[in-house]
C-alpha cells in the first residue's frame, strides 16, 4: 500500500500525471476567467485611452510595486517548497511553504491598506468624491476593483491553502512525497502570480 | 523513493537566481514606465510582463517537464483567450463612429432595488 | 389566421425571395434525409432478404468526401447568396429623411426633422428613404417591423441606424423585440405609411394643432394614456374621468386632492403618489412628454371632469 | 488505499461481486459516495426535478398564450416564468442531463475503467450543482428573476428589481460543477482507458464527452465571468457595462456568448454520441466514417467557440463582424451535416430493429436536421435580421435542444436503462412515449416557426391577435408533449419492481459496458478488459446479426446469465 494512492490509479507517477493534468486544465479555465476581465478593459482602454491614462496615474505606484515584489518573491520560496518536497526535505519544504504564506499575507496587508486609501481617495465608481472627469476614468476604476478584488480572492484562497497544507505537513497528516500534492499547489500559486505580472502594469504603469 | 542527502541548499539557489532575474526584469518594468517614449510603454510593460510570466511558468511550473497533453493545455487556454479578444475587437474596432445620442444625454433612471 | 406578413419595404421583397429559396433548400434536404433513413429503415429492416454487402473502405471515403464537398460549397454559396444582399442594403442613400427615435420603457417617440413629434407611431412617406437615428434612454429595446422586413436594437450609450424605402401604403406593426422588462409586450407602435401629399399635409399640420385640450385628447390616446385608463382596458390602471379635484385616497395612507401639480406629477413621477388599491405599474413619461405636452394632458384630464358633470 | 491491495481482486471464475446498488443502504452511502454510477443517479434525481420545475413553467406559458391579451398570469409573472423556464432549463436540465447523467455512469464503463480520474471532484460537481440549483430556487421563492435566461445588461444590472443576484450567483456555482466535470472527464478519457483502448477504438459516445468537455472547460469560465461582472455591478456599483458611465452593454453580450453558443454545442455533441451508439447498435452496423464522425464532433467543439457573433446581427455590432460571423457560422455547417449524412449511411446494409432507443435516433435524425438547417436561416444577416428574436428564433433551438438534446437523452436513457438498473422496461409503452414525443414536439415547435416568420416577437405576455391560429395550435401541442414527457417516468418506475432482469448485455451490443454485469459492481469489472478491435464491430463473427431475433430469443438468452440478482 503506497501512502497517498488513490482510487482509480493503480501508480503513484500516473496519479502525479492526472493531477498534473487536471491542473493545468483549470488554470486554463482560469486564463479565460479572468480573460473576460481583460478584455473589459482593453476594450474601454481602445476607447478611452486619456481617461484610462488619468485613472491609471492615481493608483499607488510604491505600494503596486512592493506588492508586484513580494509575490515575485513567494513564487520563489513556493517553487523551493515544491523542490524541496521532491528531495524528501521536510523541514526545508515547511520552511518554504511558511514563508510563501507570509509573503501572501504581507501583499493582502498591504493590498488592505492600498484599498483603504482608494476609499478615502473617492477612487471608487459612482463615489460622489470621485477627483477625475475625464470620461473612461471610471470604467477604468470599475475595472480596477473588479480585477484586483478577484486576484485578491484568488490570493486569499491561495494563502489559506498554504496554512493548511504546512500545518497538515506538520502534523504529519499529508502525504506529500511523490503524490505530486505540492506540485499542484505550486501551480496554482504561480498562476495567482503570472495573473499579478499582467495586472501590475496594466493598472500602475499606464499614464506615469 | 531516494532521499537528496544534501541539505537542499542547490534547489534554494536556484530560486534565488531566478528571483533576482524577476526582480531586474521587474525593476525594468517601472523604469521602462517612466522613460520609455509613450507609444511604446504598453507593448514594452507587456512584453517585460511576458518575460516575468515565461520565467515562472517554464522555471517554476515546469511547464516542459510536463507530459505533451499537459502542455497543450494552457496553449489552448492562451490560444481561446486570443480568440475572445480577436473576435470581440472584429466589432469593437469596427463599429461605425457616430455620436452618441441625438437627444439630450439619457439621464439615469430612479432605481427601485 | 396563417397569414404571410405584409411586404411595405424594398428590402421585405428581396427578403423574401432569399427566404424562399432557403426554404425551399431546406425542404428538399430534410425531404432527402427522411428518404434515406427511411427508405434504409424499410429496405434493411431486420428479416427483409436485402442484399447487404459490406461497403467497402474506398467507396464510403469517395461518398464522405462527395458530401462534405457539396456541403461546404452550398455554405458558402448560401454565405455569398446572403451577404450580397445585406451589403447591398447596408448604406442608406445621402438624401434619405431623417427621423430621431428615442426608446425608453416602454415606448416610442419620433422625432421629425421638422421638429414635429409622435409617440407610439411613426409616419413616413412612401417611396422614400427614411433612415432612423435611435437612441434608448434606459434598458436595450429593439425596433421591429415585420412588414420591412427589419430589425435593429436600439442601445444605451451609443446611437443606432436603420433605413428602409416604404413601398405600400398602411399601417403596420411596430414591435419591440428585444426583452426589456414588466411592458415589453405592450411597447407597441404602428408605422404609418402614407402618400407623400398625405405626409407633408399630416407633418404640417403636426405642431400645434388646434388647442391644448386638442392636443391632450390626441395625446391621451398616442402616448398610450388610454390603453391603460380607459375603462375598457384590461390593464388595472385608475378610470380617470371625474378625477379633477377630487380627493384621492394613496396607497400610503394620505389622501391628497387631484389638482393639476398632482395629475402633472402622476404623469412624470408615477412612481411617488400611487393610488390606493393600484400597482406602480405605471411608466415613467419624463423626458418623452415635454412641458407643453403634459400641460396638455391635464387640461383634458380637466375636460373630462366637466363631460361627466 | 490502492485498489489492487484488495484480497481477491480481479481472479476469474469468481463469483461476480455485488452490484453498485447493493453496496450500501443508508443516506449516508449515497450522499457522500465517490462512485460514479451513484453520483450518475444522483444527477438523474436532480435533472428530473427540475425538468419537471422547468416544464411546469413552459405549460404555463404555453396556457397564457393561449389567448392574445394577457389573462391567466400578469407580465411580470410571465417574465419570470420564461425566465425561470431558460434558467432552469439550460443550466440544470440540458447541461448537466447527458455528461453528468449518462456520462458519468457510462464513460468509465466504456473506457474499461474502475472510476473516473477523480471521484472526489466528480462528486462535489454534483454538490455544486445543487448548491447552484438551491440559489436559483431561492430566487424562485423569494419572487423570481425576471430578465431572460440572458441577462443582458442594462437591464440585469442596473434596471431589474428581481433577485438577479442570487440567480446569477446559482448560475456561477453550477458553473464551476460544469467545469470540475469537464476536467475530470478529459482527464480519465487521458488516463484511464484500458489496455489496448487506443484513440481510434474509442466509442463515439467517449468521444463526444471529450468533445464536450473541451467546450465545458474553455467556455464556462466566460459565463463564469460574465455574470460575475454583473453581480458586482449590481451589488457595489462597479458600473462595468453602465452606458452612463461611457460602458458598453454590448461587450457583455460578446462575453457572454463566448460561452453561450459554445453551450449549444455542450447541450448537443454528447447527443450525436448517444445517436451514434444507438444507430449502430439497433441497425448492426459499423458507424459510416468513423474518423469522419469523430474530426466533425472536434471540429463543431472547437468552431463552436468562432460564431458566437450571429446572436448578435442587430444588436449594434459593427457591419464587418456580422460578415465575420456569417461567414464561420456557415462553416460550422459542414461538420453538422457530414454527421446527419453519415448516420443515414451508417442505416444502409443494416438489420435494423425498431426499440424505442431507436425510434428516438431516428427521430432525432430528423429533428436535429431541420433544426441544423433553420441554423442557416440565422447565420444569413439579413434573414436574421427579420427572424433573430421572434419565435423562429425559440423554434430553432427548440428543434437542436428539445428535438435534438432531450430526444437524445431519452434514447440513451433508454438504451442504458437495462445496465444502468439491470431490468427491462415496458418496450411498447416505451415506444408510444416515442412516438407521442414526435409528434408533440413537431406539433408544438413547427407552428413557431410561421409565427416568427409572421413577424412575432419572443417573450411577449400578450400579442396582436393575428397570432393567435397557431398560439393555440403550439399550446395543444404542448399538451401532447407534456403527456408525452410523464410517460416514461411511469413505465421506467414500474421497471424497477415488475420489470424482467436485463441480463449483461440485452442489446447485443458491443461497447465494453456491456461486458460487466447488469447493475455493474462497485469497481465495475471483475477484470479490466482488453480491447482488441475496432469498436461497433457488429459486422463480426461473435456478433452475427441474425443472433438477434425476437425478444423470446432474448428472454431465453437471458435467463441462462448467472449472477444477476439486483
Amino acid at each position: 500500500m503506497t501512502r497517498g494512492l488513490h482510487e482509480p490509479f493503480a501508480t503513484l507517477p500516473r496519479q502525479r500525471e492526472a493531477a498534473t493534468f487536471g491542473i493545468w486544465i483549470f488554470l486554463a479555465t482560469e486564463m479565460i476567467f479572468f480573460g473576460g476581465l481583460f478584455l473589459g478593459y482593453a476594450v474601454y482602454r481602445h476607447e478611452y485611452p486619456a481617461g484610462f491614462a488619468a485613472a491609471g496615474a492615481r493608483t499607488d505606484i510604491v505600494i503596486g510595486t512592493a506588492n508586484t515584489m513580494l509575490l515575485l518573491t513567494s513564487s520563489a520560496t513556493m517553487a523551493a517548497a515544491v523542490w524541496s518536497g521532491r528531495a524528501g526535505l521536510r523541514g526545508n519544504t515547511l520552511l518554504a511553504l511558511v514563508l510563501t504564506a507570509l509573503l501572501g499575507t504581507g501583499f493582502l496587508v498591504l493590498k488592505a491598506v492600498e484599498y483603504r486609501n482608494d476609499i478615502d481617495e473617492g477612487l471608487v465608481p459612482g463615489s460622489p468624491a470621485f477627483p477625475l472627469s475625464e470620461p473612461g476614468a471610471e470604467l477604468f476604476f470599475g475595472y480596477y476593483w473588479a480585477m484586483t478584488g478577484l486576484h485578491t480572492v484568488h490570493l486569499v484562497i491561495g494563502v489559506g491553502a498554504l496554512g493548511l497544507t504546512a500545518w497538515r505537513l506538520w502534523r504529519g497528516r499529508l502525504a506529500w512525497r511523490g503524490t505530486g500534492f505540492l506540485h499542484v499547489l505550486g501551480l496554482y500559486w504561480h498562476f495567482v502570480d503570472v495573473i499579478w505580472i499582467f495586472l501590475f502594469p496594466l493598472l500602475y504603469l499606464m499614464g506615469r | 523513493m531516494q532521499r537528496d542527502q544534501d541539505d537542499g541548499r542547490g534547489l534554494w539557489l536556484k530560486a534565488g537566481a531566478v528571483w533576482i532575474a524577476l526582480g531586474v526584469v521587474l525593476a525594468a518594468t517601472v523604469a521602462g514606465a517612466y522613460l520609455a517614449p509613450g507609444p511604446l510603454r504598453l507593448p514594452l510593460a507587456l512584453g517585460l510582463g511576458a518575460v516575468k510570466a515565461a520565467l515562472v511558468v517554464v522555471v517554476f511550473m515546469e511547464l516542459f517537464d510536463s507530459r505533451a497533453s499537459t502542455r497543450i493545455a494552457p496553449l489552448v487556454g492562451a490560444l481561446f483567450v486570443a480568440l475572445l479578444f480577436a473576435l470581440s475587437f472584429a466589432d469593437e474596432a469596427t463599429r461605425q463612429e457616430m455620436p452618441r445620442s441625438f437627444a439630450a444625454p439619457p439621464e439615469r433612471a430612479v432605481q427601485d432595488r | 389566421m396563417i397569414a404571410p406578413p405584409d411586404a411595405a419595404s424594398v428590402s421585405a421583397d428581396s427578403f423574401d425571395l432569399m427566404f424562399l429559396v432557403m426554404v425551399v433548400f431546406s425542404g428538399f434536404i430534410v425531404l432527402l434525409v427522411a428518404t434515406l433513413v427511411i427508405v434504409f429503415s424499410i429496405r434493411f429492416r431486420s428479416g427483409s432478404r436485402a442484399n447487404r454487402h459490406e461497403v467497402r473502405r474506398l467507396v464510403s471515403r469517395e461518398v464522405e468526401i462527395a458530401w462534405t464537398a457539396a456541403t461546404a460549397f452550398g455554405a458558402m454559396f448560401f454565405f455569398w447568396f446572403a451577404s450580397a444582399h445585406f451589403l447591398r442594403h447596408a448604406a442608406a442613400p445621402v438624401d434619405a429623411m431623417e427621423v430621431h427615435v428615442e426608446a425608453k420603457q416602454w415606448m416610442w417617440k419620433a422625432t421629425h426633422e421638422s421638429g414635429a413629434r409622435e409617440l407610439g407611431s411613426l409616419h413616413v412617406p412612401l417611396g422614400r428613404a427614411t433612415i432612423l437615428y435611435m437612441n434608448s434612454q434606459d434598458v436595450i429595446h429593439s425596433f421591429f417591423v415585420p412588414a420591412f422586413r427589419l430589425k435593429q436594437d436600439v442601445v444605451p450609450g451609443m446611437t443606432t441606424t436603420m433605413w428602409f424605402t416604404p413601398t405600400r401604403t398602411g399601417s403596420f406593426h411596430l414591435f419591440c423585440a428585444e426583452y426589456c422588462g414588466t411592458g415589453h409586450s405592450t411597447m407597441l407602435g404602428e408605422i404609418v405609411v402614407m402618400d407623400e401629399a398625405a405626409f407633408a399635409a399630416w407633418l404640417e399640420a403636426r405642431p400645434g394643432s388646434g388647442s391644448l385640450v386638442d392636443a391632450g385628447r390626441v395625446l391621451f390616446t398616442e402616448a398610450g394614456c388610454a390603453s391603460c385608463h380607459d375603462p375598457a382596458s384590461a390593464v388595472h390602471a385608475p378610470d380617470l374621468r371625474g378625477i379633477y379635484g377630487r380627493p384621492v385616497p394613496l396607497a400610503d395612507g394620505r389622501i391628497v386632492t387631484a389638482d393639476a401639480a398632482y395629475l402633472q406629477d402622476s404623469i412624470l413621477q408615477p412612481d411617488r403618489d400611487v393610488v390606493a388599491g393600484f400597482d406602480p405599474i405605471m411608466p415613467n413619461f419624463s423626458g418623452l412628454l415635454d412641458e407643453d405636452e403634459v400641460a396638455g394632458l391635464v387640461a383634458w384630464l380637466r375636460t373630462l371632469e366637466r363631460d361627466d358633470g | 488505499m490502492t485498489l489492487e491491495a484488495e484480497a481477491g481482486r480481479g481472479r476469474p471464475g469468481q463469483t461476480l461481486p455485488r452490484s453498485y446498488l447493493g453496496a450500501g443502504h443508508s443516506v449516508r452511502s449515497w450522499l457522500l459516495t465517490t462512485d460514479h454510477k451513484r453520483i450518475a443517479l444522483l444527477y438523474l434525481g436532480t435533472i428530473t426535478v427540475f425538468f419537471l420545475i422547468g416544464g411546469s413553467a413552459a405549460t404555463l406559458m404555453r396556457l397564457e398564450l393561449v389567448t392574445p391579451p394577457g389573462e391567466l398570469v400578469s407580465a411580470d409573472t410571465y417574465n419570470r416564468l420564461f425566465t425561470l423556464h431558460g434558467v432552469i432549463m439550460v443550466w440544470f436540465f440540458l447541461v448537466p442531463a447527458v455528461p453528468a447523467t449518462l456520462g458519468n455512469f457510462v464513460l468509465p464503463l466504456a473506457i474499461g475503467a474502475r472510476d473516473v480520474a477523480f471521484p472526489r471532484l466528480n462528486l462535489l460537481s454534483w454538490y455544486l450543482t445543487i448548491a447552484g440549483g438551491v440559489l436559483v430556487l431561492a430566487s424562485l421563492l423569494l419572487g423570481g428573476v425576471d430578465t431572460g435566461w440572458t441577462f443582458y445588461t442594462p437591464y440585469s444590472s442596473l434596471y431589474s428589481n428581481s433577485y438577479v443576484t442570487l440567480a446569477a450567483m446559482g448560475v456561477f456555482v453550477n458553473g464551476f460543477g460544469s467545469i470540475a466535470t469537464g476536467i475530470n472527464f478529459l482527464v480519465t478519457i487521458h488516463t484511464q482507458r484500458t489496455r489496448g483502448l487506443t484513440w481510434m477504438r474509442l466509442p463515439l459516445f467517449v468521444w463526444s464527452l471529450y468533445a464536450v468537455s473541451i467546450v465545458m472547460v474553455l467556455a464556462t469560465p466566460a459565463l463564469a465571468v460574465a455574470l460575475l461582472m454583473v453581480v458586482v455591478e449590481r451589488l457595489f456599483d462597479l458600473g462595468l457595462f453602465d452606458p452612463a458611465r461611457g460602458g458598453d452593454p454590448i461587450l457583455f453580450q460578446h462575453i457572454f456568448w463566448f460561452y453561450s453558443h459554445p453551450a449549444v454545442y455542450i447541450m448537443i455533441l454528447p447527443g450525436f454520441g448517444v445517436i451514434s451508439e444507438v444507430l449502430t447498435c439497433f441497425a448492426r452496423r459499423r458507424i459510416f466514417g468513423y474518423e469522419a464522425m469523430v474530426f466533425a464532433m472536434l471540429a463543431i467543439a472547437i468552431f463552436g467557440f468562432f460564431v458566437w457573433g450571429h446572436h448578435m446581427f442587430v444588436s449594434g455590432q459593427s457591419y464587418y463582424a456580422n460578415l465575420i460571423f456569417s461567414f464561420l457560422s456557415f462553416a460550422i455547417a459542414v461538420p453538422s451535416a457530414i454527421k446527419v449524412f453519415n448516420w443515414s449511411g451508417t442505416l444502409y446494409g443494416g438489420h435494423i430493429t425498431f426499440e424505442a432507443s431507436m425510434l428516438y435516433a431516428l427521430g432525432f435524425i430528423g429533428l436535429f436536421t431541420l433544426g441544423g438547417l433553420t441554423g442557416l436561416f440565422v447565420a444569413s444577416v439579413p434573414i436574421d435580421v427579420h427572424v433573430t428574436d421572434t419565435y423562429f428564433i425559440v423554434a430553432h433551438f427548440h428543434y437542436i435542444m428539445v428535438g435534438g438534446m432531450v430526444t437524445a437523452f431519452f434514447a440513451g436513457l433508454h438504451f442504458w436503462w437495462p445496465k444502468i438498473t439491470g431490468r427491462l422496461y415496458s418496450e411498447s409503452f416505451a415506444r408510444l412515449a416515442a412516438l407521442l414525443m414526435f409528434v408533440g414536439f413537431n406539433f408544438t415547435f413547427f407552428p413557431q416557426f410561421i409565427l416568427g416568420w409572421m413577424g412575432m416577437p419572443r417573450r411577449y405576455w400578450s400579442y396582436p391577435d393575428d397570432f393567435q391560429v397557431l398560439n393555440v395550435a403550439s399550446s395543444l401541442g404542448a399538451v401532447i408533449l407534456a403527456a408525452a414527457y410523464l410517460l416514461p417516468p411511469v413505465y421506467l418506475g414500474l421497471s424497477l419492481w415488475r420489470g424482467k432482469p436485463a441480463g449483461d448485455n440485452p442489446w447485443d451490443a458491443t461497447g465494453l459496458e456491456w461486458t460487466t454485469s447488469s447493475p455493474p459492481p462497485r469497481e465495475n469489472f471483475a477484470v479490466l478488459p482488453v480491447v482488441d478491435t475496432e469498436p461497433y464491430a457488429y459486422h463480426a463473427d461473435r456478433v452475427e446479426p441474425h443472433r438477434r431475433g425476437d425478444a423470446s430469443h432474448r428472454a431465453v438468452s437471458q435467463s441462462s446469465d448467472p449472477g444477476d440478482d439486483a
